[in-house]
């Protein structure tokens, strides 16, 4: 059950580097880290059916590519310039889930500036899971579902990588 | 700082311009909840969010909170959201199916239906009391369109036929896209919050000039075919059309058409993917309709003041303040087209919502736009595109232009003043 | 939005029912701040908090902030948190001891007394400079009854004995159930924000109606004898009274009378184990009253416009907005009665504060109030329970009926018409 | 007087679990976690004498019980619904305390949204004191102390498990 | 709450005192806006910090955004941040330098100096389109003197010599501080939040009497020599002045001169440690000259309403509602003088800014200040200090007096009962 | 490359004691914890030349010393009470730096009640980078660079320990 420390350490030092990565709008090393079959899932509610409801984000892998070259283009105007933001990952949990995979869990809280607006501080906080998988020795990320504590709630723009 | 007087709208907007200041002043804000969101009519839900006996969920008719339900005599109802004896708000959740509501601070009990059931120890209440009397209440004018519910909070006033007029055949054009001729809004709604005027919304949304700036990320990132929508030449072909009551529309089809491709509205999906569709669709309305449905697309359509029919996707808009509205959105799923349906919801994770390719630019450009309004000079914003080369229509009748013009903006804020200058 | 009127109050207050914008207009809120909190009486804190000579603590009177100290005759001062030179709030801690007030800006030195002690370089201030007539200003009326104090920011108007009129019964029961006939509030106070109008905190603390419902999930929790406290029986034979003045009251006595043990206000601990305290009060008070006290219990009752006297809980409120409210609490701790203050710091922990078992749900139905109030029909409040059945007791000559009817929100209502009906 | 790194995982990991029972209301599980003389202490000030000041909370074993009780009802109107939260738990210092014992401290963020009422997104935050003990062989919190920084000021409903 | 009358702002500025109201009330701010921030000259920024073609800036003149610009004539140029289209805000990022602004809306391009250079579409705007008509907005008066940029948002009123009047020699003294002659504010902006009201800065920022009490916690802190700046004999024999218009100074020179050390002001750095420094100013300004700059120092004076000369910082504020403003700081770098530059840097970290050692102290008394308001009495804030001593000083002809004396304050408060008294 | 882990505990726990003692206000203690060429440095911005910038905080050892006289003379008044507060460290990065030294960098987010004036609960975020040093044994601090997310806008006094 329980992984060895070394391991921990390095699937911990996988999302940290994630979250610095995002929190930089570090575009292409972030969009690096995804797998070939990769979800990234910004659901209404934790629990939610994608084959009947809507999600903020549920983006496959060429559509992650989209995201990443819009946030390029240099006329994303929710994101020029882009927002400076810090978020802070704790409360991690980590299960092998076999075959070089592991589900991961972790809460967050994100402090984003809307600099390209109303320069006002948004507040983000919620849970995360991950799937993680270990491709040609490296780490990935398979899957990114983030349940926001208020994603059923009027929210601002997610346009940032989250 | 000296008294305040009464605001004439009148001089503040005009055919070729309207004044900052209806976008910044709180006292206007208050004018329009008064003598539009709280007399007149806008859309409150649909009836497929309620489809069962004892369905419910909570919505704001402008600053008031009501719950929508539907009632032991299956009938869609719009209640207040307040209890009759001290005012508690008597439902906090968002929506569920209950048999009935209870009061949680002195525990009277309302049916869905809105009727009181329930009172504690009802002796103490005296003899002149009639529960009859204490139901909730709701709107006192509410009308249902193809599902659409639309109130009125005022009694007397224009007629629910004369407020939605030619908007009618933006909603079926909107319902016709289902073989079954109903539309279904079962897929949740997102919701974005922005500080801006809600104005800016019903502006924006059947603005066609702003696509090339305001989306130029989306048109770049984005290969030729999936950014079809955007194409430059259906720009010039495209038609933004005054519907009259301050609904508005920008009209797609000429577009499409020229390509002479069914469902380039919907990522230019082939027909082959649908199958069960396109036959669905011929039985129920015959090869010509259905194929006109299916090249012409959904409509992209605004109802004054609040609804807007966004193709594939419907929406509507809380304003908050002066500076502050709330953007809802929803999948519109159709009846008897799951093949549809399960592209509709990716689609609309595409288009609408925070997190979205194009909404969040928008919220941007009306926050800026707040921004910008804090400047003085110019005091106005222009609105002559197209005054001159705008034309009436044969075939619709309609006031028309191209796609780029702004017949939509000024056919919003000519009904506004209308609508603005009755006395509150 | 036009010219803003003087609102006419008694449109708005009947008296079978009140009208929702009291709660929810910021014209009416301010006029409260001017007719209620800035120029008629109001409870400010209890001797007992300042108790050694150079004690200090802050409080509000209205959205005034002001410093109550024990000044260097030993008595208690309520003084003005603003320098008498430029205005600097001059006392940034909540409490302590202090010999003087030095403020921040430039050095001026105060008493606690508020007397004007040292300026640095006084030459500057010039010939017509007396330091005798730049002391820290003070309510211009104040008064203590029993330990609470109480002022008013008017020179003139009302006196101290008719605003508290028949209250200090009320307040004697309170500190009569001490031997030593004091209380002491020693414990703290936790503080509790919500958004919700001020008013809904007197109306809910002597309203017996809301009980069943609003802490219907204590009642299902405690085992029947701690849940005594909500006994059905004993709710039907409590009592609501109108002090007059708009003072209000629960009487629970006639219930645990009719159960004939004493303490059941005290979660019905024996005798046996209050053994000291129990002695001291017969021997205080003689063996009658002492029985009397202990079976009866404390008051549960409203001193207009912002102090509760909560059973063993002391509670004032401070207003914030319309919409936002503050509440205080503290244990009443008795002078003399260590056994009774240990059970009555638990006791208070279960019952007051924002994580306890009874006030958040209060808290939550003041802001369902508030929530609810936004709708406005029904436009009014219902206050007509028992307006059929209420009569005069009596054994105290006052407005009374059954703990579930509204005698005390009435009563409230009219003493408010009456306070707001002056002209400012 | 450092504790091998296994006994700091499981410690760290219990408190991860307790964190996240808490933040999704899953009230039976969380107060399985509590010894026979639990203190579940909410003070005012970080240093007052609970036999002379008044706390927010100040619950032993039964009354835990009776606030789960409570919470479960259906009924606790402060919390119902629910309201959606996640915090985040870091700066964790553990120390053993003899006899199987464990004095543990953490900071931690909280995120509540009170959509029973007001839909305001509250935050929350301080410090924590634990005492853990080993009971046969499975850990269990015998205090856990929460330091709120503005505990003193005044603070929204405190209905929830914090 | 009434009618709301206009204010008559005489009866709130008196010789000797001031109202609390005019740091509390909203409509105080609102005319405010409209008579000194709206219509008066104010301080923008500064030509040093736009060297470049194409550079530019944004800041606010009041409560309006604004984008100040190098043009491509190599002019200074100020412009409203605000899109003649629609009025959405033009430039989001804070500075840059570019070739031209593209409206993120609909995509209109304007040049750095506002002309229009392109619109999307343009037949669609008609023949009644003038692209020279549609240019960016701009105050309608703007000047510069010695790099200082103040711009008047009313096309009449006020001269600029009138306004600004002595105030340029206090100017003059701060860039001739640099043996070019020219100042340079490139070392970025710290900016400052705090709840106060804007008037306590101007207020703080020439009030030496503030200095022993304020900041006792940097003297306490420092050695002797570092702290010199508040050396008590010093303190004595500085001066107060009141420059007219509204511009006030305190002198420091005296004290300086009294210890016959150059640069007391700048640290007590020794002449050896800046060889380049000492040769380029009496080159520049002879021997004299130079000697008495470094000697005396740059200005610590206010310019009316927002500019500060803080020695060796600028710093100049925002006002943002009655009870909130931003101050923003930044060091004054001197041209030609890369050895006092690099101490600048630091010895402004000490001073000023949010984390400094002086600021925070600073800005806390005018929280303090804006809290201790609140309370009602007194009811005016006292400003007779050194009224019976002060004097006209023969030199300069100015009304002065010694370092602790209000003259300063009285100096702002009657320009600005003046300006207020002006019909908006 | 990677660190053993007792080491990096014990990194991490420095890093934990420091923000202790910084919440705390524990003036004394915390100045002990940095080098004789000691920088603590909050910039306007993560990248400005502090020869050409102007920074929030730019404090050699000695100005550090000064600070911390200046907080302890009691007439402090921007934190006359010291604000109560408590900041959560999280994606703590570690990499040695040779010669007993490591760059060390975490996000934070810190609340702090600023009880001296408006009472307002003021939010801070943003990363930390640090620089430790093996001293007769004993970590020290010789760089503490804080990066706020905002700090290029307008904020709140900075006057307790960042
Ligand atoms: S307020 Fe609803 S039952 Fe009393
Ligand atoms: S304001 Fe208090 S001494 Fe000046
Ligand atoms: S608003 Fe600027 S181009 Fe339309
Ligand atoms: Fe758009
Ligand atoms: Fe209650
Ligand atoms: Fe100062």
């Amino acid at each position: 059950m329980a992984l060895p420390e070394s391991e921990m350490r390095e699937i911990e030092a996988f999302l940290i580097v994630e979250a610095r990565l995002a929190d930089e709008s570090r575009y292409d090393e972030w969009e690096a880290l995804w797998t070939d079959d990769a979800l990234y899932w910004v659901p209404r509610r934790p629990d939610i059916d994608p084959a009947k409801e809507v999600s903020h984000i549920y983006d496959n892998r060429q559509r992650i590519g989209t995201r990443i070259r819009q946030l390029k283009s240099g006329f994303r105007h929710s994101q020029t310039p882009a927002s400076p933001m810090r978020r802070v990952l704790s409360n991690i949990e980590i299960a092998p889930a076999g075959a070089g995979e592991y589900e991961v869990a972790a809460n967050f809280m994100l402090m984003e500036l809307a600099i390209q607006s109303t320069r006002n501080m948004n507040f983000w906080g919620g849970r995360i899971q991950y799937r993680l998988r270990r491709v040609d020795g490296q780490l990935r990320m398979a899957v990114k579902k983030i349940m926001l504590i208020d994603a059923d709630e009027p929210i601002a723009n997610l346009a940032f990588l989250v | 700082m000296g008294i305040q007087q009464p605001i004439s709208y009148d001089a503040l907007v005009r055919r070729d311009r309207v004044h900052g200041r209806l976008y910044t002043d709180p006292a206007v804000f208050s004018d329009e909840m008064d003598r539009i969101y709280h007399s007149g009519w806008v859309f409150v839900a649909h009836a497929s969010e309620v489809p069962n006996m004892g369905d419910y969920l909570r919505r704001q008719i402008g600053r008031q909170p009501v719950i929508v339900t539907r009632d032991a005599h299956n009938e869609v109802r719009v209640l207040f959201n307040r209890c009759t004896h001290r005012g508690t708000m008597i439902c906090a959740k968002e929506r569920g199916n209950t048999a009935t509501f209870t009061c949680p601070y002195h525990g009277w009990t309302f049916g869905v239906g809105g009727e009181l059931r329930g009172v504690h120890l009802p002796a103490g209440m005296g003899s002149g009391f009639e529960k009859s009397e204490m139901g909730l209440a709701g709107p006192p004018r509410m009308q249902i369109y193809r599902g659409f519910i639309f109130a009125s909070l005022a009694a007397d006033g224009q007629s629910f036929d004369d407020y939605l007029g030619r908007g009618k055949e933006l909603i079926d054009r909107a319902c016709d896209m289902s073989p079954d001729g109903e539309i279904e809004l079962s897929a949740g709604w997102l919701k974005h919050r922005f500080h801006a005027n809600w104005k800016m919304i019903p502006e924006n949304n059947t603005d066609g000039y702003h696509v090339y700036a305001a989306h130029a990320s989306l048109l770049k990132a984005t290969n030729p075919f999936a950014s079809f929508a955007f194409d430059e030449d259906k720009g010039d072909i495209s038609i933004t059309r005054d519907w009259g009551g301050g609904h508005t529309e920008i009209d797609f089809s000429p577009g499409y058409r020229r390509k002479g491709k069914p469902f380039l509205w919907f990522g230019g999906v082939s027909e082959a993917k649908l199958p069960n569709y396109v036959a669905r669709m011929e039985q129920a309305y015959g090869k010509e309709q259905a194929r006109k449905s299916m090249m012409d697309g959904p409509p992209h359509a605004i109802i004054f003041p609040n609804l807007f029919l966004g193709e594939m996707n419907i929406s509507f808009m809380v304003p908050i303040a002066a500076n502050e509205v709330l953007q809802y959105y929803t999948p519109m799923l159709l009846k008897g087209a799951p093949e549809v349906n399960v592209r509709a919801l990716r689609q609309g994770e595409g288009a609408m919502g925070p997190g979205s390719f194009l909404l969040p630019d928008d919220a941007t450009m009306s926050e800026r736009n707040q921004l910008g309004l804090a400047a003085q000079s110019p005091e106005w914003l222009d609105l002559r595109r197209g005054l001159e080369r705008e034309y009436v229509d044969e075939n619709t009748g309609l006031l028309s232009s191209g796609i780029s013009d702004e017949v939509t903006n000024r056919a919003f804020w000519s009904h506004y003043l209308q609508v603005m200058s009755r006395a509150a």
